[in-house]
């Protein structure tokens, strides 16, 4: 479709968005900026579209109806649990009385104690479902959790002056934003191998541990779609050497009320609320990443957090902490208190879905999951760990495929484009070659799961008796397979009216 | 109560098809002594009806006030096009577009808002969000020291008129990374940096100076002296602005002699409801040669096999899902929905509206401000050019006295006033000043029913 | 400030291509002196925050009440999904499907629609939505007239118990016809029409019975008897109901010993907000026999060329703008969007949702029932089953004192309820009756606590 | 698309639309309902579709997505006026508290108060926009409107007991709902035929008035897309008679704020909010269809109507009027208020919009029009009227066209489909043959006509070249063109598990 700015006429206005109902000539134009330096005051023209307000409507609606979304389309892309985001949520926190509050606004028992008892609330359930004391719920998503909890093992460290610890552990199998926040928090990064069956290397754990060690970032279930079955043991090594375990909680939606991160010897863990609460994703965020930690690191949560106290007439008041009740706070994350408004749907969520339903949750997902790995190796896929239970999510390697076909991963993700699927999610963990990280979730139906199989089925054939089709794929999406180096090699990253393009 | 479709006829058969005869099989590798059962804070489940009577209750108690409280998030009109495009499915409960040929939607709406918002910078470029203005101009600070290779030092200069959570922020996130901040004093009639101020730092290397417009005081800084003073020192210069205010004042890519090197900031104005703080999002932009160096993601036009254009993510060599260790960032979800909801505020304001917005609400500050001047024992704190918020004195108030503003403000919120924000609450000795603000939303009969208000509560003090 | 994206250029281009030197020039076969300029009774037109602000502030006026009335208009929870749907502009903002190649969305919509409400009164099939309940009772009735070919009378019968504003639309709509509506009177002590009523119409030709279920008053109707008495008279049967009670009661097509010819009714419970008591949507099913006597739109299913199958306006002979003078009705625009909300409810709630829902509405009637029988003054004024309302006598009350229900309803109100509706609005001479209501959302809590005022209230008489 | 019973599975439900959050038989089933009679219960099982909530979700985006709308295209259809509908008249009208008020909730200086003002200030709009002096917002759409009206023309007869009047007479390019109205109302109809310059005939006009006539229905402008030039003569002859007129406001866009139907002589008027107001058409409704008379009609208004009054304590007050005030009332036409929430959002845009920019409405309406006929015709395209001025619509007759390639207005208007385009309004009014009624309305831009007319221009040559593909045309759309006959004479009405199809 061609951009905004294309369909842009000088002069061309909505006027119900002029603030003054009349244009800025008839208003008396400059006089009203007299009191402003003219050398403060912008020349240059804004350079934004001219268009009606039914041609924005036009156009964006348009835009939106050729995205994959969960509202459209399967979308088992694993490791970001693309589960139904209930519409509940989001037409409560859309509530006037929610949207329209300022952050700042006066808090007194009559004033802001909606908002604040929901946020206070959450954090109950969460302390719970994790099994651990402390939580802020201030990150703003998952890599910001991480990088809370990282400062605090630092903080942690630093507050008893233990500061040769240097080093951040991770499994080679740990996203990207593990080893990223590592590095943001003044650590090196080392990486500990993974087994052929899928588990960590307890014994090169053994020898990477030592004195420089602050703490390992641990996803469990990993990122390869298996539990962690030696994660006691793992946890003890990490503890007797000194350092703390920070949990990746981007997987909980497997073993949510079923196994707590606390009970498994995590000092730290942070949530996605977007993945295991059902937030929307929005095409890339918000989401939010609140942190939980133990007794010891709470001294260093982010502020502010939520408290529950009576005001001077001993009425029960919620309101937000401040610097000098946590002196030790690694500090705050964002000008106010995070993502609240996402947090608010998060919390409709868990009150709709509650206790027993959190276990019911995880154990759909986990069922799709095994149901989907065993349809799926039963038509001759391989399984990157054929001997383990899946989790929520399990690999599949195409390496087979590639070798015989020469089909690659990406083939198999563009072609099921076509047949409706949005692509599991490809290359990563990096270890597994050709891989498919397939996340079905709980929210999808058996008929749905059936579908899909039947499509790798088609695709399969498809790569032995028409490679093409596959290598060249997608053929139904609105535009073709995009060429990415040459976006990288020659970026065009804003429009401009003498871009010209062949 | 969750959103599971299986049957028990379903559940039969899915088993019978792995091979194991209850789901709890499925957990076996779950080592025993790990398992909990269900019971724990989290109440039961409730049907909808039940939980959206609760919540709306809990909503509607919110009561919300007239509100002149500014501070970083800012009341203005959302078109109601804006969120009723920006919640539909299809960009609601998409992802991050990893296939970009099935998220061409989300792509090119990126893509539309990246030339949107570099355009209103004045700057080359942009990314595709971060999660909101603080922690964007973290970024935009290590990125600086990441850039700037001419300095040996890592010292980042901050003002004392920029916001002090902002400038908390900042230091919580780029501490660990050897960065030195030091802070750039104010003077105490305009409440901006003078050129005396930065001579304090003249035989210091600098790498990188931060310069916010307007400042949190709502003072306009002399933003071209600054940015030229960092460029002849070799400091890179970074504008931390007021999208809004860049519809009306001078942007960031035209400071000085040859404009600012990074320029970001916190986008709610444009179009995100005030939502007690968040989700908003935070802008970066830049110029060329930076690009490389620019943390999240970057949406660029390519093409595809038939010469059709499309977008994609690009430049992804910078990010942690690549790079791990070595990335720019760890940002991975960003605000995405957020700049959705910027574009269209954008788009249906357009040039004239936004600008017309920007002059409105500078017309009703200053009106709000000789409304509030008059008032008995009301006085203005600073003088010189400002931008939609000021801060008034309260002069009859005991400066000793912690009570005397925070029942101030009880009361004008019994009136039904948010009626600014206390300076004492980031400045425990301020205790007399209060910061006000006004937008397009504040017309004349709100302000002067407002100052009428304040009148008769300060008249009872 | 109306929606317009000419610019002047583009404005002047056209007037060239027409010809003509202004847009004035278009008006010229007006006569001028019919010409009027453009001062009345409207207001200049206003920005859109400013109206917005208006509005939001008269929307927040209308406190809602918790809400005991029912009389027609129940207060349902409905679930968020059904909104957030309907409002998607390609439903929102299409026409009527004249062209069903580019309207499938709303015509499978609509015939999904009436597969689930014919499904629902178990009859053969439906039309696509006439503009209320009691506007289709009228073209119900209409069409029993067209259609019984068997008696010569144009006598329709309705029982004292139907809404009296029904009652009254129907007059309104077919006193035209040569119609002549008579009324069946109802026993005292059960509300509903017994044997002996029916006994008093033996000797007349009549056209078609009106059997309401619930009746207005709550009670449920001896449908069956009805049903059959009608039929072996001749007359047409047409059933009046509400369709959440028929996810609990017999429906329609079963009553008696084949069925009512006719089942319409009010679809608000289905999904409609209360808003004011507009827009709903009425529903009308039917005997296969009686299709072409159908009034309004209907769709059915066919296939395209490639036998792929799609989905049509149909049947359209019977519509005026075919058969103009001779249409089975005049209507033309319907209440579609209200069937679609409707389409979603029923599909959202399934057959267990709403079977369940129908019963909670039941069991928190009868709750309410309990609670306000023991509160001293009250009684329950009629014996025998009813569904989700019953009426109250107040005994303490003077029967003939004009303002002592008002005053309590008042009082009530400022306590936070709309606590029944007073039956004096529509029988003059009922002074002391309320009619109560209880749905699903009416939880032990709600109910207890207003029993609760009602009882103090009562008190102060 | 399969319909969504095909998806439904026995058992599969939502547990949160459960109201008691657990199932009927936790809760102890059938004893809640021992007062109910055995033979008042159903016993017929609920044939509703058994799908998930994620289900329901993607089946009715997926098939709004199939649908043409303003908001996704240009829908030229005539006499329907089909422009932007503004979002925000659907988002205020959404507000909490004009939703949750219950019809019959009790009405007082604090209560209600905000709905009754936004209809009585309406009612004040629309009495000054049309110049007559009485109104009734309750007509639920334009046919109810014309019922209104046709019946309090009855009602004023009948009061002066002239009842020998039994005949409307209409045009005979009026729209259906006008005699079929008419003889809801229990009148004959006699049509007025139009001269070949789109006006009525005057002198058939004069021959047929006479003391059976009650009244005249008329549109002006005309469903020919001109301005009845003679219209007072009209108003002359039919008053001379002692008939009343009626206007038929599905046109008025094309004149308001310049000419008042009560200056040009009617007696009462409908509005249809749903078309020049921009309320949505919503796929078929619900609209609104406001009436609006002169003096000697007011009386018989339908009720309710709204009132400003003070109460007890001397405070204004907005209520509903009662049949006790208007005792010569044509009587009620709906269970409560009509279309409340329909005319909400008319009011807002009327305070959006206002008169000046009513006045604009009318006048961008017309030059659009104008416009696009005059490059039509350039093009080669005739107009049913070439003399005359368009108003907001014009007609063309593909008459040339049809008999020179055999490719009919239907041909014509499925093939826009392919180009993106919904298609004008086909053989209606019908003594125009193979006519195209074309209303582009005011708020379409140059450019979206521009393309229009390349549109049709491109589709005349396919008719010259390659006839077939028009005529079996459309291409691109979900289903192909579609049985209509097959479909009337086999009716399949509803869905049922046994009906198989080819
Ligand atoms: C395993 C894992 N860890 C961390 C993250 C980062 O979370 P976020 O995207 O919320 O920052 C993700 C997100 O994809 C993830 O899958
Ligand atoms: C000229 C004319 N009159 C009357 C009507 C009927 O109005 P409604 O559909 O609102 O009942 C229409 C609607 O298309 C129309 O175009």
């Amino acid at each position: 479709m061609s951009v905004i700015f294309e369909s842009s006429r000088k002069g061309r206005r909505s006027m119900v968005h002029a603030p003054m109902g009349i244009t800025l000539k008839e208003a008396g134009g400059r006089a009203i900026l007299s009191d402003l330096p003219e050398n403060a005051l912008r020349t240059a023209p804004l350079p934004l579209p001219e268009v009606s307000e039914l041609e924005a409507v036009r156009h964006y609606t348009r835009l939106s109806q050729i995205n994959y979304s969960i509202d459209t389309n399967f979308y088992p892309l694993g490791s970001c649990t693309m589960k139904y985001n209930p519409k509940v949520c989001n037409t409560l926190a859309l509530h006037p009385g929610f949207l329209g509050r300022h952050p700042l606004s006066p808090v007194d028992a009559d004033l802001g104690q909606g908002v604040l008892s929901c946020l206070y609330d959450l954090q109950r359930m969460l302390k719970g479902l994790i099994g651990l004391p402390g939580v802020s719920l201030t990150p703003m998503a998952g890599a910001q959790g991480e990088f809370a909890g990282v400062a605090m093992i630092r903080a942690f460290h630093d507050a008893r002056d233990d500061r040769n610890r240097t080093e951040i552990l991770v499994p080679d199998a740990s996203h990207g934003t593990n080893p990223a926040t590592a590095t943001m928090c003044g650590y090196t990064v080392k990486e500990i191998p993974t087994l052929s069956d899928g588990d960590v290397d307890l014994e090169a754990l053994k020898a990477a541990v030592g004195p420089q060690t602050a703490g390992l970032m641990l996803t469990n279930p990993s990122t390869l779609g298996v539990f962690e079955r030696s994660i006691r043991e793992m946890a003890k090594v990490v503890h007797d050497a000194g350092g703390l375990l920070y949990y990746d909680g981007a997987n909980l939606n497997a073993i949510a009320q079923r196994v707590r991160p606390g009970d498994m010897g995590f000092d730290c863990v942070h949530l996605n609320v977007h993945k295991t609460f059902a937030t929307p994703h929005g095409g890339g965020g918000p989401g939010a990443g609140p942190v939980l930690v133990n007794q010891r690191l709470m001294p260093h949560l982010p502020i502010p957090t939520i408290r529950r106290g009576t005001d001077d007439e001993g009425r029960d008041i919620f309101r937000l902490t401040d610097a000098s009740e946590y002196p030790q706070s690694m500090g705050p994350l964002s000008a106010f208190a995070g993502n609240v408004g996402v947090l608010l749907r998060a919390y409709v969520y868990l009150r709709l879905t509650g206790s027993n339903g959190m276990r019911r949750v995880s154990e759909f997902a986990v069922l799709n999951a095994n149901y989907l790995m065993k349809r799926l190796t039963e038509a001759g896929f391989t399984a990157a760990f054929p001997e383990r239970r899946a989790t929520h999510e399990f690999i599949l390697t195409l390496k087979n495929e590639a070798d015989s076909f020469g089909v690659t991963a990406l083939d198999f993700a563009k072609r099921l484009l076509d047949y409706g699927f949005y692509a599991p999610t490809i290359y990563f963990p990096l270890l597994v070659p050709e891989c498919l990280l397939i996340e079905p979730t709980e929210t999808e139906s058996k008929e749905e799961l059936d579908r899909f199989v039947a499509a790798m089925i088609a695709i399969r054939k498809e790569a032995e008796t028409e490679p093409e089709t596959v290598r060249t794929a997608p053929h139904t999406t609105p535009v073709g397979r995009l060429d990415e180096t040459r976006a990288a090699r020659q970026p065009d990253l804003v429009w401009s009216a003498d871009t010209t393009r062949t | 109560m969750p959103y599971i479709p299986h049957t028990d006829a379903d559940v039969a058969e899915m088993l019978a098809v792995i091979g194991v005869n209850t789901t709890q099989d499925l957990f076996d590798e779950i080592p025993a002594e790990l398992k909990v059962d269900s019971e724990n804070m989290i109440p039961e489940g409730a049907p909808e009806w039940r939980v959206a009577a609760d919540l709306r209750q809990r909503a509607a108690s919110d009561r919300t006030l007239t509100n002149f409280i500014g501070a970083g998030a800012y009341d203005h009109h959302i078109p109601a096009a804006v969120w009723e495009l920006v919640t539909r499915g299809e960009f609601y409960t998409a992802y991050t577009p990893y296939q970009a040929e099935a998220s061409q939607g989300t792509l090119q709406t990126l893509y539309e808002f990246q030339t949107m918002i570099a355009g209103l910078m004045a700057m080359d470029l942009s990314n595709a969000s971060l999660y909101d203005g603080a922690s964007a101009l973290a970024e935009a600070v290590l990125m600086a020291i990441r850039a700037n290779r001419k300095v040996k030092s890592k010292v980042v200069l901050m003002p004392e008129s920029l916001h002090p959570v902002w400038r908390q922020v900042v230091h919580t996130l780029v501490r660990h990374q050897g960065i030195i901040l030091k802070t750039v004093r104010i003077d105490s009639k305009y409440g901006v940096v003078q050129p005396s101020a930065l001579a304090e730092f003249d035989s210091e290397e600098i790498a990188a100076l931060v310069i916010p417009q307007p400042n949190l005081f709502g003072q306009l800084e002399d933003v071209d002296t600054l940015t030229d003073w960092a460029k002849a020192r070799g400091a890179l210069s970074i504008a931390a602005v007021n999208p809004m205010a860049m519809a009306l004042l001078k942007p960031p890519g035209q400071w000085g002699s040859d404009g600012v090197d990074i320029a970001c900031g916190e986008g709610q104005p444009l179009g995100i409801p005030l939502s007690s703080g968040g989700p908003y999002f935070g802008f970066l932009t830049a110029k060329k040669a930076l690009v490389r160096q620019v943390p999240g993601r970057i949406v660029g036009r390519t093409v595809d096999g038939q010469g059709r254009e499309g977008f994609v993510l690009t430049l992804q060599a910078r990010e942690q899902h690549i790079r791990r260790s070595r990335a720019t960032s760890n940002i991975c979800t960003n605000q995405g929905l957020m700049t959705t909801a910027a574009t269209l505020y954008m788009t249906l304001l357009g040039p004239q509206g936004l600008h017309e917005t920007a002059i409105s609400c500078h017309a009703n500050a200053q009106h709000l401000r000789d409304a509030v001047e008059v008032v008995p024992g009301v006085s203005i704190r600073y003088t010189g050019p400002f931008f939609h918020e000021f801060i008034i004195t309260l002069d009859g108030i005991n400066s000793q006295d912690d009570k005397a503003v925070p029942n101030l403000m009880q009361r004008m919120a019994k009136k039904g006033y948010a009626a600014g924000l206390p300076l004492s609450l980031w400045y425990p000795e301020r205790r007399r000043e209060i910061l006000l603000c006004a937008t397009e939303i504040h017309d004349a009969i709100l302000i002067d029913a407002f100052a009428e208000t304040l009148r008769e509560e300060l008249a009872c003090l």
